[in-house]
């Protein structure tokens, strides 16, 4: 399949749709009209002016420029690009629902509960006993899990330094265990990408504040090591912190809870099938372990003994707060509402076929795929190809190409995941474009992408000399 | 569609599932999944499986249980009305159901709308950079601490936030300077308003950041800006200034009172009311552009030799930089920056002038009939004020709370007797009702 | 501006977005589940079956080889395709509007009074005494009003067997006289492109039931003699109909009451800016003086007595009924809220845009405009270039063509109406397309469009013989 | 955005309306009217512009003033849960804000999804050929004698169609024969059914239509089609079947019963319930193919050899043939159609064939409950049914439904000791309230 993107050309000016400050741009005295004294107030303010019909017509063809899930396969491996049920979003537009974090409980019994529901739902499936909202997004859920392990740390007067990271791992592990203010112990990975315990033994020990970890791991293969991993980490006194980005694979067949982790964060926004908004948001609730419980972000929400409410409370030694209020309210909303549809069968068949067609792609492309056996995604390896130029060749069969270069394990890494959402015929096309990418000449690959709406983009010129805004344009 | 007990958005027909497998060389799904037994679990999470339309029966059903309250709530979490036409257009599925733009050559839709974001929040602030979104004020606040540790080569690790500010912003930012080694302390306030010289005294060489408001928490208009800045630059400190998208349509631009980094809240244009969601503003000055934290677009040239927008600067990130990254942001807030940039653009200057002068003119007004009523002062800081004000009342301020609550309004308790009010075009045409409602209950 | 549309392509099968059945079909028996007797069932059913994910892509995929008013200008003279306010959609969503016909009228008060504001809406925008919301379109409204003429000279026993109609009058104007039993009489257009008062003369008599008429017409020309010839055809006993298309021209300058017309037609997807969804629905209001308000269809709303509710009534001499229920419901409520958004001034002002437009538009072109002093719209002619094939190049210029070879009185004619919509920088490109398609080559034009999602269509080929369904391509 | 007063979505600057005047060569935009004082009007219509938000407040308090009533309301119109899926991809602007595809090359897309509708409407009725819609049912069986009109050379000038029948059905057919010269006239029935054996004494060579509905507007199933047809037929008239696109799904295909022309309503799919909004079914057989009222699309190929779709066989239609068209009809319900196509893939064969066995089901149960009530029996004809059914009381039947309503239920009176019930699924979830009150009621 072929797919010619969308494209508004400017020939004259040589870009494509115009910026709005380009089609309409009005000054306007900020102080005249303000009830304020001159000297509290700016002078003026110049923005786009456009009337409602010129918006309409800017973002509706910006939006054509854009690929989506609703365009076509987005096998983006470790992102999840799930199908975002329709229905989700007018749960959440429910009016009734917008409410102020800072009603009174008795006033919003309804969405309490519904939270309440939620981190029932999001302990089930992780095996966890007690979970937080809170985390807008997976780094800030991974975030709070680190504070909320060496807050445990600190309560038992254990100071310790490290968090030990297999080197597979996603970028946000490493800047998360940075930014809670310990030092990264990189694990390498083993022969057969995965964990290589002896390693482990050798970098865990009395300075080490816990394991991260992915299960399945980037490559999507199972730790199958892991009550041994999760021993070693344990006997030394670490925690085991799950990654919960790849929990789709796991869906109904096993739970991070149940093979030795103490804390986790779930990425609804993959898992769970909310959209991902371009980049956000998503949602990062972390589930724990009842020892850890305690230390959780601040509020919580329980039942009331008795009459059936709702309430808050804050945990005993709480970590504080990760976000200013609750977290991203609305994409919680429409996790809820995901989980409610699919139970437990549609879950675990979500698993089932996410992992079904991922060994269906790898077995139909002709790439190598290193390592197995894999579940709901395949490093394939571009060999002597450059895995990113590959990429922007498949742009032009009408797909997304999956994650490229990582991760580094792999060489020319082609991190594939392409969901349950794919059918057979989808995944012949994507399989099609994989295999007619790879094979085609290094001319046409570094000159693709051509049914594009832009073509290849000078990313080195973008970094040189940064122009962020409109206002660093006019300046040349 | 699969089976009624099958996920109803996985497409594989019993036919088409045969056939992969029988490709695959599996006899069904269970054998491709390589978990060992002692960890495996049996499916049973309890979960019964509704129809779409039960869920939106029961959702509507438990949301129809919160309380039709008209809302005077603030504190850093505002609701504007939010044009239909922002709705239709984010919710467009190009932009909502799509990933961060990996590959900008089909991406170039959302890649210019956020360009354009960035651009508005330079306007708004006089600063020369604005990241595409952190995901709420609380944590840029956050953020700007940990690039000001990076930035400041002082020896200092002392943050000075303002004594009034949102615990959970306050709260947020500790967690943050937990892991870099610095302490929050405050400094005092002068009647709503920062007191500049208990700050100096305080902002010595420890200093590596110093936080105002404007508006402060308590709805102030921050009188002495250019004097905090000042205070700031002395001890070598950065000065984040904290404000809101409409606010910053008609307060003093930060460039100006020597602003080196902008935090704050660009949610109240776009979003609804929506239970603490937020869209973290964070602007700072050129300088610091290679130690930005989060998403960044600019535009380049593709190989037809038209502009073309792009993330860059990724270098700074976590999936490139990792544990030296700039911060471990990675999904953020990019959709509710669309829907501010196109409500933004919806309002115009004009517009969103004049929305920001009327939460200065709607909170004066409330304030003072709210002082006409007997047992009730407002506001009760001397200045200026942006939509909402504090209210001393001579009953206890939690009774008089609950009271409103009966009589279907929702306002804040933030003292033993201070109650504080925020007036916007939402409520503002309940602003009466609310005025008859204190009297009565005080 | 150019415009690459979007187009997906399979190669193979030389089809662009294959058709639902190509992907996936499902026979279903249809008489096993049933708890009816076999010899009342079908036996079987045969559809497409793809999941919701494919649903969403398919449709989302069609849509983008689709252009909308949101896409860009759609200048199609008579059609007055304007920007359609997105809050309108919000306002007709609500679930409280959606109720059965059959419902009590205290059932429904609500909706009552809104169909009773917008009568006295459309009543004072019109001029017209009476107004009815059942006809479901411009043409029903027609037929309407035709039919309500026609009871009235019955009911006077008045036995008339022709409606006349100028030549430059829409298609539907014929058809619709046709329908309700009338003779046509066809009008030639005057020297000066209006009605030939002389002619009319000429034209009308005893057996005249109806003038129908645009005003402005077809050609944007304000029928200067309007009073005279609605004196000329009420002295022969004849009523004046007036087709709202050209509405939008008029508003707040000039009323169809005022002006003579006995009975007319609102097109509310065109004048109150109601989306027209690619063909419908619309709706066609039909507004009358007081002497033919008894014939109007049943049932009209009124305010009851006293109460302030309002109450369903039949017209005494109601010719009964043009739609099965009340009309194209939801349509009527985005045409409330239009008209309520634009109040006098903002009704005056998109009459005063409409016009300025359309003769800044005409300024702008390479191509002669006959007629004057034109209004909404105007007739350009191509000259001697096939105004279809000027019209296939400009698609590759980003903007819609004009309705071409219509009205006949202009040769190659291109019936252009910008509307208020656009503005300055919009109209510039719409002369640019314009004039570079005018002056491109015979070649360029005949083998144009080029960067639309399909290239030339064959329309003979299609018409020879047809092929309307998946079932007939099958045959092949 | 033009000054306030203007209209808000003329994008106007007055600069640039002063820059086009002065293009034009005027001074104004009034010197562009050329109106003759006698006519012209000081635009005084006295309607206040609003804002839209107060716009929706508006019509939201009014539409807040219908009762909320569970409806067991069908005759004719009916509601079945639309999936979300329809309203979003639907509301998708570049259908929603489109003309009639004039330019087939530019949409594809509308004309594809046109064609998909008509092609489910040729499977669900057997038929070769469907238009693309007409308004609705009503307005479609008017169409259907018209053409009986032109293809049938009968001298003749007799509709035949069933005594029961919706009133605003028979009196919009009634406008359409009047216009043709064709007498509208009523067959006997029998038990909620034709009566056959009637009915052919009454069709000799004056009919040139014979009309029956299956189901029947009392939702019984017609049980002798085949010999309806049959009668038709041996009149020379056509025969014209009346259904609708759910129950098509499960009733005898039309064609297999010998009808000519299938109307009826598809608004069951994709249009919530609407007021009697709708979208006519048109669908005939090949023998009429250059006689069908309506729009039509065609599949073509394209200049590059690619499949294409395009509007076709205009030469029928009013804007090429005018006074000898085939109809008046111009603006459709083409997106309704499309709704009722993205409606019926979400569903597949068997969800639709579900739907209608469960709108079987569902009537046989409601019947029998509600004939348990001493009072009441149902229903009242010994058929089946699909949806709805009548019922007798012994009561006044407008006392009845007018107590009903005020416990919450709204019911068709059809006679004075007959009431109407249609139970779908989307009120079959309060049958027992139903039942209850009718209990209580009677
Ligand atoms: C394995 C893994 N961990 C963590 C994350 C970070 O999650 P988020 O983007 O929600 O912050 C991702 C996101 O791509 C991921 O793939
Ligand atoms: C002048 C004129 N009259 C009548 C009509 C018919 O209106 P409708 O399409 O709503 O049936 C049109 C529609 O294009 C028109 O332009």
């Amino acid at each position: 399949m072929i797919h010619d993107q969308a494209r508004y050309t400017r020939e004259d000016e040589a870009v494509h749709e115009p910026l709005l400050s380009e089609k309409t741009e009005e000054s306007v005295d900020a102080s005249d009209a303000s009830p304020l004294p001159d000297d509290l107030t700016r002078d003026s303010l110049t923005l786009p002016a456009p009337s409602e019909p010129e918006v309409a017509r800017h973002y509706t063809r910006l939006s054509q420029m854009n690929w989506a899930i609703d365009s076509g396969p987005y096998p983006l491996g470790s992102c999840t690009m799930k199908y975002n049920p329709k229905f989700t979003e007018d749960v959440a537009a429910d009016p009734n629902a917008a409410v102020h974090p800072d009603r009174s409980e008795r006033s919003v019994q309804g969405s309490l509960e519904l939270q309440y529901r939620l981190q029932e739902f999001l302990g089930d499936i992780g095996g966890m006993d007690a979970v937080t909202l809170q985390p807008p997004a997976g780094a800030a859920g991974e975030l709070t899990g680190i504070l909320v392990a060496k807050a445990y740390h600190e309560h038992h007067g254990n100071d310790r330094s490290e968090v030990v990271i297999p080197a597979s791992a996603h970028g946000t592990n490493f800047a998360t265990a940075a930014t809670a203010g310990y030092d990264v112990v990189e694990l390498p990975s083993g022969e057969d990408g995965r964990v290589d315990v002896e390693a482990l033994e050798a970098a865990v020990g009395d300075d080490t504040a816990a394991l991260m970890l992915t299960n399945p791991n980037t490559v999507g293969l199972f730790e199958r090591d892991i009550t041994e991993i999760a021993d070693i980490v344990h006997d030394a006194g670490g925690l085991l912190y799950y990654d919960g980005a790849n929990l789709n694979a796991l869906l109904g067949r096993g739970r991070p809870g149940d093979m030795g982790f103490d804390v986790m964060h779930y990425n609804v926004h993959k898992t769970f099938a909310t959209p991902h908004g371009g980049g956000g948001p998503g949602a990062g609730p972390v589930g724990v372990v009842d020892e850890l419980a305690e230390f959780l972000p601040t509020p919580r929400v329980r039942k009331t003994e008795g009459d059936g409410g709702y309430e808050r409370f804050e945990p005993d030694n709480t970590i504080g707060k990760v976000h200013g209020f609750a977290g991203n309210w609305l994409v919680l909303i429409k996790a809820y509402a995901y989980i409610a549809r699919l139970g437990d069968e549609g879950l675990a068949d979500a698993a089932a076929k996410a992992v079904l067609n991922a060994n269906y792609l790898a077995e139909r492309i002709d790439l190598d795929v290193p390592y197995g056996p894999f579940h709901h995604e395949f490093a394939a390896t571009a060999g002597d190809r450059d895995a990113a130029d590959v990429a922007k060749r498949m742009l032009d069969f009408g797909v997304h190409p999956p994650t490229t270069k990582w991760p580094e394990m792999v060489p020319e890494a082609m991190l594939t995941e392409p969901t349950e959402i794919e059918g057979k015929s989808s995944l012949d096309d994507l399989a099609e474009a994989f295999n007619l990418a790879y094979a085609d000449t290094d001319e046409a690959l570094s000159t693709s992408p051509n049914r594009t709406a832009a073509g290849r983009i000078d990313q080195v010129a973008a970094a040189r000399s940064p122009r962020l805004s409109w206002q660093a344009l006019d300046e040349e | 569609m699969s089976g009624a007990d099958g996920s109803p958005y996985a497409p594989h027909t019993d036919a088409e599932t045969a056939a992969m497998l029988d490709a695959v060389g599996v006899a069904d799904e269970e054998a491709l999944f390589d978990i060992p037994d002692a960890v495996a679990f049996d499916g049973e999470f309890g979960i019964d499986a509704r129809s779409e339309r039960d869920i939106r029966d029961e959702c509507s059903r438990l949301f129809g249980r919160n309380r039709d309250l008209t809302e005077f709530l603030g504190r850093g979490h505002y609701g504007h009305y939010v044009p239909s036409v922002v709705d239709h257009l984010s919710d467009r599925a190009e932009f909502l159901t799509s990933y961060t733009q990996y590959q900008p050559e089909i991406s170039q839709g959302f890649l210019q709308a956020l360009f354009e974001y960035q651009s508005m929040l330079v306007e708004l602030t006089g600063l020369e950079v604005a990241n595409c979104s952190m995901y709420d004020a609380a944590t840029a606040l956050g953020e700007a601490a940990t690039l000001a540790d990076r930035v400041r080569s002082t020896s200092g690790d002392v943050v000075l936030v303002p004594e009034q500010l949102r615990e959970g912003k306050r709260a947020v930012l500790e967690n943050y300077c937990a892991g870099a080694d610095l302490t929050v302390e405050s400094y005092p306030m002068d009647d709503g308003n920062a007191d500049v010289d208990a700050l100096a005294e305080r902002a010595d060489a420890d200093a590596v950041m110093v936080y105002a408001e404007n508006p402060t928490v308590r709805g102030c208009v921050e009188e002495r800006l250019a004097a905090i800045g000042e205070v700031a630059d002395d001890a070598g400190a950065l000065f984040t200034l904290g404000s809101d998208v409409v606010s910053l349509a008609v307060l003093q631009e930060p460039a100006s009172v020597g602003a080196d980094v902008v935090v704050g809240e660009a949610g109240a244009l776009g979003l609804p009311t929506a239970y603490g969601m937020g869209l973290g503003i964070f602007a700072c000055s050129d300088d610091f552009i290679r130690q930005v934290p989060g998403r960044l677009v600019g535009a380049s040239e593709d190989a037809r030799g038209d502009r073309a927008f792009t993330l860059t600067l990724q270098t700074r990130e976590q999936h490139i930089r990792k544990e030296r990254a700039t911060s471990n942001i990675c999904t953020n807030q990019a959709w509710v920056a669309l829907r501010a940039a196109i409500h933004a653009a919806t309002l115009g200057p004009g517009g969103l002038v004049d929305l920001a002068n009327d939460c200065v003119r709607e909170a004066a007004d409330l304030a003072e009939r709210i002082d006409d009523v007997v047992g009730a002062a407002a506001p009760v800081h001397d200045r200026h004020h942006v939509r909402e004000f504090a209210v001393h009342v001579d009953q206890p301020a939690a009774a008089v709370a609950e009271d409103l609550e009966t009589r279907g309004f929702a306002v804040h308790v933030i003292g033993e007797h201070l109650l504080q009010v925020c007036v916007t075009d939402l409520n503002a045409g309940r602003a009466d009702d609310l005025v008859a409602a204190v009297e009565e209950v005080i």
